[in-house]
């Protein structure tokens, strides 16, 4: 059993960790910043996916083998979320065409900033790692698929996931 | 007790596969590879099959004269193949099980070490060693006669 | 007793055997009852409630009738279940009380006895009623009495055991309930029995194999025993119980087995332990095999034949049961495990012996499914036949090469022999197989009857696996029946058909990245294809061996050969190239530049270096490594590098290739990777964010992205590219491992070069890698030559040596000796040649390449400059000193205005100039050698100084004043400054200057005054030149001597006309002026001399000798200390005549305390308006310029409140008289007035009263 | 950000896999980044710094510890408080200085190098070292300067995992600046 705070407290210090490091390379223009900032993000998310394949790995040791896509993303949405977030996520949707859509009410990653508009532009920041080890997850699953994320209000965000059909 | 086994991965090549050394490896890979046809099979049948059907254990695969072969797919369909000595008739489902499930915590750990890059070939001391165990493993267990349980059973 | 014989059928085991019932009594009656009977029995099912828990059963009873005997009854114990009478009947129709008495009671007691006897207790009596028996009779006794009689005389309290049967053979609703009641009777006792009797078997059995580690116990009377049991199952057609019975029997024995192989042996297995003798499959068409029964019996079989017994009755069982896929697979395990377990009992079999036994029985297996299934269903269910049809391939094909008939030349005596004893081991044909074409036993003796008939056989056997295998998706074992199939064509010499087979296994074992397989096959595949001669394959296959770390070294070193020997040999016959892939005899490593930017000039040198690791086990002598380059002339090629060199290159210019990874599928996560951003979304109305998240640029691509499962297989036929441009390397040998490879280029034309294709030859052999990827190119460029020519400083200064720097490129022209650059001078700006100038050469990249003496010779028209000699893509610099002739611009009289007079105007015009530099440009024509045309370098140098001058007056005592100031950033010495006018000679300028040079700062002034003076009337205007010496400061001495600064400019109208004299005298009686109280200002203006040349103009009026001119005074006072009352100014009429005075009186009053200066005091001369149309315009404009100066204050000199009355006096002039033509003013030069007043104040003391402060404010 | 938001009462435990692989992505993203394994020791050093000034306040806030007096005492703390809270283990405190002022945390097992097989080419990689940093920072947010480093570790092949801690100075209350 690990702690939580340790957990939190690390996620935060990757974060800040990537965006100082690449604050080094020194801004040029906008577009170059918001090109900066992607392989920031980019580069949460990969350490997210790994992250998400162990974990989906120690996850399904023990259970049955899933029925189908949809099995799996309940099985994301309830157990893995649980064990990682404490939570399940509130809301699933999908259009059966391969896209779903996670809702989590409260962010575990969110709520430790404080709510409101004023921290809205540092959010993504903080659900890149996640979508990793969503997109992780199912990887390992054998399921390949783009996870991208959203929030308007803190602390819930929305995560999508795009199915990619083989 | 094990003669051969392997972990395959999702894309069916070999992420580890390690044999006896006195008898000739060549053998098992080919083996091995065959049985896939049958894991496939049993795979895409499980599918249909209900919940408490679908565990990771797929039995036995195919037997040959000398060799029983059994397989085993993680939820991540990643496939555990192990080779048995046919002369070892006194093993039993359940030991094959749980070595299986050996099998499947030590692959575990190794997704689990940060310097293991999924996908690629299984280099890990801990599950080298751990294999090695399931080879050597000789049957503690005295043959006793149980013709009695197994009528009526 | 009359009655027909009931004959008593035999006992055969078939399940044509019922549960036998017994009959005595009336045989007669119950013959005729028996039709009847045995028809109705098995009508209605009858449920059976069965021991030991197991579920109860419905079934239909049938049974077997037989007339009763005592021998029929078993003696103890009862063995044989089959033969064992269930139930016993006995028959009546008595009706008549005296014939029960006489003969049925006796009889009925001595059947009882017999029973009894024998302890059985499963017996009916069946007494049959007759109502036409009845009729004729005369003393009718109820109905019931002999049933009764019986009743008590046999059943005591089990009266049920007497069932009445009434007209059994009429058609009534009667006759039908008592059959049923009958019937029901007849069952019930009958499975009262069966449980009873089936119970007690069993417990028997059981305590029999309790005993079972007794020593004596035999496996096969146990055998026996429980082999009753199933048979009485399935006689009564309880298929699932009967095959229990025999899968119990299999598992004991397979326990035992197993047992003996962990060393406790029980000595009946011995027996089992006998050599093998007859190999002769299994027999699966009869219901039972009565030889290996008895074989068993007779404790004579041998482990095969038990099994093959048990399996025959397993098998039927299973069959009458529809499940005939279970015997297929049961079949399989059953082979096998046989084959093992005579391993572990150690029975000696013949070599092949098994072979023949799986074989055949394999085949009889199938046959027995095929002949009771259909197609259809066989072919839906091949997954579970499949199994033993390639088991059964693999026997017969072992049996081929045991029997030498897979070899081209046929089987010799010894394979000969041993088929024979194979042959003699399955003994003659079974009957039942005797006349079917296809049995097993033929196939076999045919196989081995002759190389031909085997294989037809084999292939046969082997197409239909393969088949099957593929049509129900196991390509992979499909593929390896295929592998054996090649294997027994390489055997037979025949490899264009192996080749196919090893192909497509090998494709599979690629794909899906099993290396040993690969590597197996690759080996079978040289083999296969060094036969068929298909040398560009062989050695492509060799060169994938020899590079191939699963293979040992040796081999390696083999296939390697191959190649090599191949290579020299072929090398007489040129023309027949072979092309190979590359990868598999090298790979590229790195590669990369020098220099590193991979730019180069027009015949420059480049160098590519590469790392190339040979995968070859030896080294390998290369005649040549090549790699073509494709040329592109490309625009702006500088910014494509650059780009280039960001995106492909390391800063080093190192490019690094991919390895090809051994065989492991590139399938996996090879997706581009995701490229995710950060995404803010702004509400349109206040661009406030609302949504911030995360996006993905490249989605489409991902999901578009099928998964393809790459073959690693490289697709052969690589095209050999030839081109123009080829970097080569000769005769290198390449170790095993890294080896550097050095390619130099001189570059030709300019264009973008592009690396494609690599080609490694050895012999006719070429090693080919048909793209370089990472895009590899370099660029040539060329360059004009040029000529550069700027300042050192940031800014050159007039007048002082100034060092100019020059840069000659030389781009692809090379200098030789006695190129030269001629300068055509420029007048006004010298070149300065010293003793010794310096140039130094650069290569392109900067490095200093020579330092040399440069020659400078200069005509008064031209410099010429010999430049030293330089190579292309060089660079030479040099600087000169040049000097630019300083000359001020010459300022025209308007400066003059500048004068004492205003002095904060004066002030204010410095400001305006700010510091910025006169300058002048200076051209240069410079004709290069390698241009026809002449460069025009334009060269702007900056004065460094700028001039003003004033003209100062004190009374009718006049000065000149020149500020000079520095504006460079240098210091200077100023030195001998000096003015002349050349134009009048009697008048001379005094100057007061210091004789000493000046020493002046950046940015200070230096001034220089004169005092003139004059005899006679002054001229009205000077012509001044001022010139002063001027050096740098810093500078010591200077090369040469400098000409002073010279400044040229005109004074005009300097000589005092007038005086004018203010004076303010405090109220009459006080002694001090006070603030709020009027004063008088009285002004004097006093003409100082007669009638000049200057005077002459329309405003002067001459009436006899006498002459006058119009003035205008104007008071004004802009320091607002005064409040000017009444009127504040005027026109006067002066006299032109020396020390005419006018005098003016004005009211003023002072607003502050203190100190005060005096209001000023300002003349015109007053124009009148006879003159022309323009002087009117200017009068307008005056009045226009004045009043709007009243709204807006721009014109700070003249003071608002001053103007405020002057402004009502004229709007009052200008409303008189409208469009009439106005009198003009006319500013006198500042030199002609002088104001003797300038700077007086007066004291002023504040005043008791402020409210008249205020007044006057407003 | 307002680190740790809610100081909520809920259990604050969680799966230790997800915080052991998380620091595992971390540390060999950061291999790739840096090139050599000192520049990575030095990076997570500097991290757990950071994560330490922080996770004193919430250490602070939820086991109501008081000052220590001396460093025996903190010792105590951090071994069967700390650890214990925050990684679930309780190293043991051993060889003191005579000066009192080292002591060394034994760690039996530690979670964060569950599953991790040292590469041979990282030989040279402190894989723990983030620990090092948070000791550091947090006692530093105690005022007190000390220095810690590994002295053993399991993934070098040493039978147990050994923190050596060294105390420095007692800093005076002008707070120093995370390293941001």
């Amino acid at each position: 059993m690990a702690d939580e705070a340790l957990f939190l407290l690390l996620h935060n210090e990757m974060v800040s960790g990537v965006y100082k490091s690449a604050e080094q390379g020194e801004v040029v223009s906008a577009a170059k910043a918001l090109e900066e900032n992607g392989r920031c993000i980019t580069k949460l998310e990969n350490m997210g996916f790994r992250v998400g394949q162990g974990l989906i790995e120690r996850f399904t040791k023990d259970t049955a083998r899933f029925k189908d896509e949809l099995d799996i993303m309940k099985f994301i949405c309830k157990d893995f979320w649980t064990t990682v977030f404490k939570k399940q996520i509130d809301n699933l949707r999908t259009n059966h065409q391969g896209i779903y859509v996670l809702q989590d009410n409260k962010f575990r990653l969110l709520t430790q900033m404080s709510a409101g508009k004023q921290y809205l532009e540092h959010a993504s920041k903080y659900l890149a790692f996640t979508c990793g080890l969503i997109r992780g997850g199912l990887s390992n699953l054998g399921i390949k698929s783009i996870v991208t994320a959203e929030v308007s209000s803190m602390p819930a965000c929305k995560f999508q996931v795009m199915i990619q059909k083989l | 007790m094990a003669v051969c086994v392997a972990v395959i991965a999702k894309e069916n090549y070999p992420l580890y596969i390690r044999s006896i050394p006195t008898e000739n490896e060549l053998k098992f890979h080919y083996m091995v590879h065959t049985s896939l046809d049958v894991v496939d099979e049993k795979i895409s049948a499980m599918g249909k099959a209900l919940v408490d059907q679908r565990e990771l254990y797929l039995g036995l695969l195919y037997p040959t004269e000398d060799y029983k072969v059994y397989g085993y797919v993680t939820n991540s369909k990643v496939k555990f193949v192990m080779v048995v000595d046919s002369s070892n008739t006194a093993l039993r489902d359940n030991e094959i099980r749980s070595m299986f499930r050996k099998l499947h915590n030590s692959y575990t750990d190794v997704m689990c070490n940060p310097f293991y890059n999924p996908g690629d070939r299984i280099q890990s001391r801990a599950f080298d060693s751990m294999v090695t165990s399931m080879m050597i493993q000789v049957l503690s267990r005295a043959p006793c006669c149980r013709a009695g349980e197994a009528l009526w059973a | 007793m009359d009655a027909p014989e009931e004959p008593l059928p035999p006992v055969i085991y078939t399940m044509e055997n019922k549960p036998i019932v017994t009959c005595a009594g009336d045989q007669n009656l119950f013959t005729s009852i028996y039709p009847t009977l045995s028809q109705q029995l098995p009508r209605e099912p009858m449920e059976w409630r069965r021991s030991y828990g197991r579920a109860p059963k419905m079934i239909h009873l049938e049974s077997n009738f037989v007339q009763f005997k005592e021998e029929l009854l078993p003696k103890e114990g009862n063995k044989a279940l089959l033969t064992f009478p269930f139930l016993h009947i006995y028959w009546t129709e008595c009706c008549d009380t005296e014939v029960y008495k006489a003969t049925v009671k006796d009889d009925l007691t001595k059947w009882q006895n017999v029973l009894k006897a024998h302890s059985s207790v499963d017996w009916l009596i069946v007494v049959v009623e007759n109502d036409a028996k009845k009729k004729n009779k005369t003393n009718i006794l109820p109905r019931t009495s002999i049933v009764d009689k019986i009743r008590n005389d046999f059943c005591n309290k089990q009266s049920d055991r007497c069932v009445v049967l009434s007209d059994p053979l009429k058609d009534s609703s009667r006759t039908q309930e008592s059959w049923n009641a009958f019937l029901t009777k007849l069952r019930t006792s009958l499975l009262m029995s069966f449980t009873k009797n089936l119970g007690r078997f069993e417990d028997d059995m059981r305590t029999l194999r309790e005993k079972r580690t007794e020593p004596g116990w035999s496996f096969c009377d146990y055998f026996m025993v429980q082999e009753e049991l199933a048979f009485v199952f399935e006689m009564l057609q309880q298929f699932e119980d009967a095959l229990v019975q025999y899968d119990e029997l299999d598992a004991l024995f397979s326990q035992y087995v197993v047992n003996f192989g962990a060393g406790d042996g029980a000595n009946w297995l011995t027996f089992f332990c006998q050599p093998v003798k007859s190999w002769d499959g299994l027999v699966l068409r009869k219901p039972i095999d009565m030889e290996k029964r008895e074989l068993i019996q007779r404790q004579e079989a041998t482990v095969l034949d038990l099994r093959s017994y048990l399996f025959s009755r397993q098998c039927t069982l299973l069959l009458f049961l529809q499940r005939p896929w279970e015997v297929a697979q049961r079949a399989l395990e059953l082979l096998h495990s046989c084959v093992q377990e005579l391993k572990l009992l150690e029975v000696s079999v013949p070599p092949g012996a098994l072979d023949c036994w799986v074989f055949l029985s394999c085949l009889e297996v199938l046959q027995r499914i095929e002949g009771c299934c259909d197609r259809a269903q066989i072919d839906s269910n091949i997954a579970h036949t499949v199994g033993l049809w390639s088991y059964a391939t693999e026997k017969l094909k072992s049996l081929g090469y045991l029997c030498g008939l897979v070899s081209e030349k046929g089987p010799n005596s010894e394979d000969l022999n041993r088929i024979v004893d194979l042959l003699a081991g399955l003994g003659a044909e079974r009957p039942e197989t005797a006349n079917t074409a296809q049995s097993p036993y033929k196939k076999l003796k045919e196989a081995l009857s002759s190389v031909e008939a085997f294989e037809k056989h084999y292939l046969d056997l082997s197409h239909a696996a393969i088949e099957m295998h593929t049509s129900i998706g196991r390509t992979r074992s499909a593929r390896l029946v295929g592998k054996d199939l090649a294997e027994f064509y390489m055997r037979k010499k025949s490899p264009q058909k192996a080749e196919i087979y090893l192909q497509g296994a090998l494709k599979n074992y690629l794909a899906e990245g099993w290396a040993l397989p690969i590597t197996h096959t690759r080996k079978q595949l040289a083999e296969c294809q060094k036969h068929l001669g298909q040398t560009e394959n062989y050695l492509q296959t060799s060169s994938l061996l020899a590079s191939d770390h699963h293979v040992t070294e040796e081999e390696r070193k083999h296939f390697c050969q191959e190649i090599l020997s191949f290579a020299s040999r072929q090398t007489d016959s040129p023309g027949h190239k072979i092309v190979l892939p590359l990868h598999c005899f090298a790979q590229l490593r790195d590669l990369h530049f020098t220099p590193s930017n991979a730019v180069v000039h027009v015949g420059g040198v480049l160098s590519v270096d590469i790392t190339m690791c040979s995968q070859m086990p030896v080294p390998v002598h290369v005649e040549q490594i090549a790699i073509n380059v494709h040329f592109s002339i490309e625009k702006n090629n500088y910014r494509k590098t650059a780009e280039w060199l960001t995106k492909h290159k390391t800063s080093n210019g190192i490019i690094n290739f991919p390895t090809e990874t051994s065989p492991c599928p590139a399938s996996q996560n090879n997706l581009p990777a995701l490229e995710l951003y950060e995404m803010f979304e702004r509400s349109p109305s206040d661009n406030s964010l609302n949504t911030t998240g995360i996006i993905c640029k490249n989605a489409h691509m991902l999901l578009r992205r099928q998964e393809s499962c790459a073959s690693l297989e490289t697709p052969s036929g690589v095209a050999l590219e030839g081109g123009a441009h080829v970097l080569k390397c000769n005769d290198v040998t390449l170790e095993p491992g890294a080896n550097r490879l050095m390619f130099r280029t001189q570059a030709k034309e300019p264009g973008t070069y592009t690396l494609r294709q690599l080609c490694v030859s050895v012999g006719p052999v070429r090693f080919v890698l048909p793209h370089l990827y990472p895009l590899v190119q370099y660029d040539v460029y060329s360059q004009e030559p040029q000529l550069r020519v700027e300042p050192l400083a940031d800014s050159l200064l007039a007048g002082i040596p100034q060092k100019v720097k020059f840069t000659v490129t030389t781009g692809h022209y090379t200098v030789k000796n006695g190129d030269s650059l001629q300068l055509s001078n420029a007048e006004a700006m010298l070149i300065l040649c010293h003793a010794e100038n310096r140039a130094v050469i650069y290569s392109n990249t900067r490095e200093k390449a020579s330092d040399v003496l440069l020659r400078v010779q200069s005509s008064d028209k031209v410099t010429s400059i010999s430049l030293p000699a330089a190579p292309a893509y060089h660079m030479i610099e040099f600087e000169l000193e040049v000097l630019s002739l300083p000359s001020a611009p010459v300022t025209g009289g308007e400066s003059s205005m500048l004068g004492m007079t205003e002095p904060h105007r004066k002030h204010k015009d410095t400001q305006k100039a700010g510091h910025c530099m006169a300058t002048t440009d200076h051209k240069v024509s410079i004709d290069c050698p390698w241009s026809i045309y002449s460069t025009v370098i334009a060269l702007t140098f900056s004065l460094p100084f700028r001039t003003t001058h004033s003209l100062l007056s004190a009374g009718t005592r006049k000065y000149i004043q020149v500020c000079v100031q520095n504006l460079s950033e240098l210091d200077f010495q100023l030195s001998d400054g000096n003015l002349v006018d050349p134009g009048s000679a009697d008048l001379q300028l005094v100057p007061l200057n210091a004789k000493s040079p000046q020493h002046t700062h950046s940015k200070q002034s230096v001034f220089f005054v004169w005092e003139l003076k004059w005899a006679r009337e002054p001229p009205p205007s000077l012509h001044c030149q001022f010139s002063v010496g001027f050096a740098p400061a810093s500078e010591g001495q200077l090369s040469i001597p400098l000409k002073p600064y010279t400044y040229e400019f005109q004074v005009e109208n300097f000589f005092t006309l007038y005086n004018v004299r203010a004076e303010i005298l405090p109220p009459s009686g006080t002694e001090h002026c006070r603030t709020g109280s009027l004063c008088s200002l009285e002004v004097s203006i006093t003409r100082l001399s007669g009638l000049l040349e200057v005077d002459k103009d329309e405003a002067l009026s001459e009436s006899d000798e006498y002459f006058s001119t119009k003035l205008m005074y104007e008071v004004v006072d802009n320091s607002s200390n005064w409040a000017v009352c009444g009127k504040s100014s005027g026109v006067i009429s002066m006299p032109v005549v020396a020390q005419a005075t006018h005098r003016v009186h004005m009211e003023v009053m002072p607003l502050f305390a203190g100190y005060l200066p005096l209001p000023d005091v300002r003349l015109f001369k007053y124009l009148p308006h006879h003159s022309a149309h323009s002087s009117q315009l200017d009068a307008d404009s005056w009045i226009e310029n004045d009043s709007l100066s009243v709204d807006k204050h721009v014109d700070d000199q003249l003071d608002s409140s001053s103007i405020k009355s002057r402004g009502s006096v004229h709007s009052a002039s200008s409303s008189e008289h409208k469009g009439l033509p106005m009198p003009r003013l006319q500013a006198l030069p500042p030199g002609q007035v002088f104001n003797s007043s300038m700077g007086m104040q007066v004291l002023v003391i504040p005043s008791k009263d402020d409210h008249v402060l205020e007044v006057s404010v407003t | 950000m307002s680190r740790q938001a809610n100081r909520g009462t809920e259990s604050k435990k969680m799966s230790s896999e997800l915080f052991t692989l998380t620091y595992g992505a971390l540390v060999t993203q950061l291999c790739k980044d840096y090139e050599n394994d000192e520049d990575v020791n030095k990076q997570l050093d500097k991290m757990g710094y950071n994560i330490g000034v922080r996770l004193i306040e919430d250490f602070l806030a939820r086991s109501n510890v008081g000052r220590c007096h001396d460093f025996r005492e903190t010792a105590d703390v951090i071994a069967k408080v700390a650890f214990k809270m925050y990684l679930g283990i309780t190293p043991s405190i051993t060889n003191w200085s005579p000066a009192g002022d080292e002591f060394s945390l034994i760690l039996e097992n530690n979670p964060l190098v569950d599953f991790v097989e040292l590469p041979d080419n990282h030989s040279s990689l402190i894989y723990s070292n983030l620990l090092c940093g948070v000791l550091r920072g947090a006692l530093e947010m105690v005022q007190m300067a000390v220095e810690a480093k590994f002295v053993q570790d399991t993934l070098k092949g040493d039978g147990v995992t050994e923190i050596r801690m060294r105390f420095i100075r007692r800093i005076e209350d002008n707070l120093p600046a995370g390293e941001e």
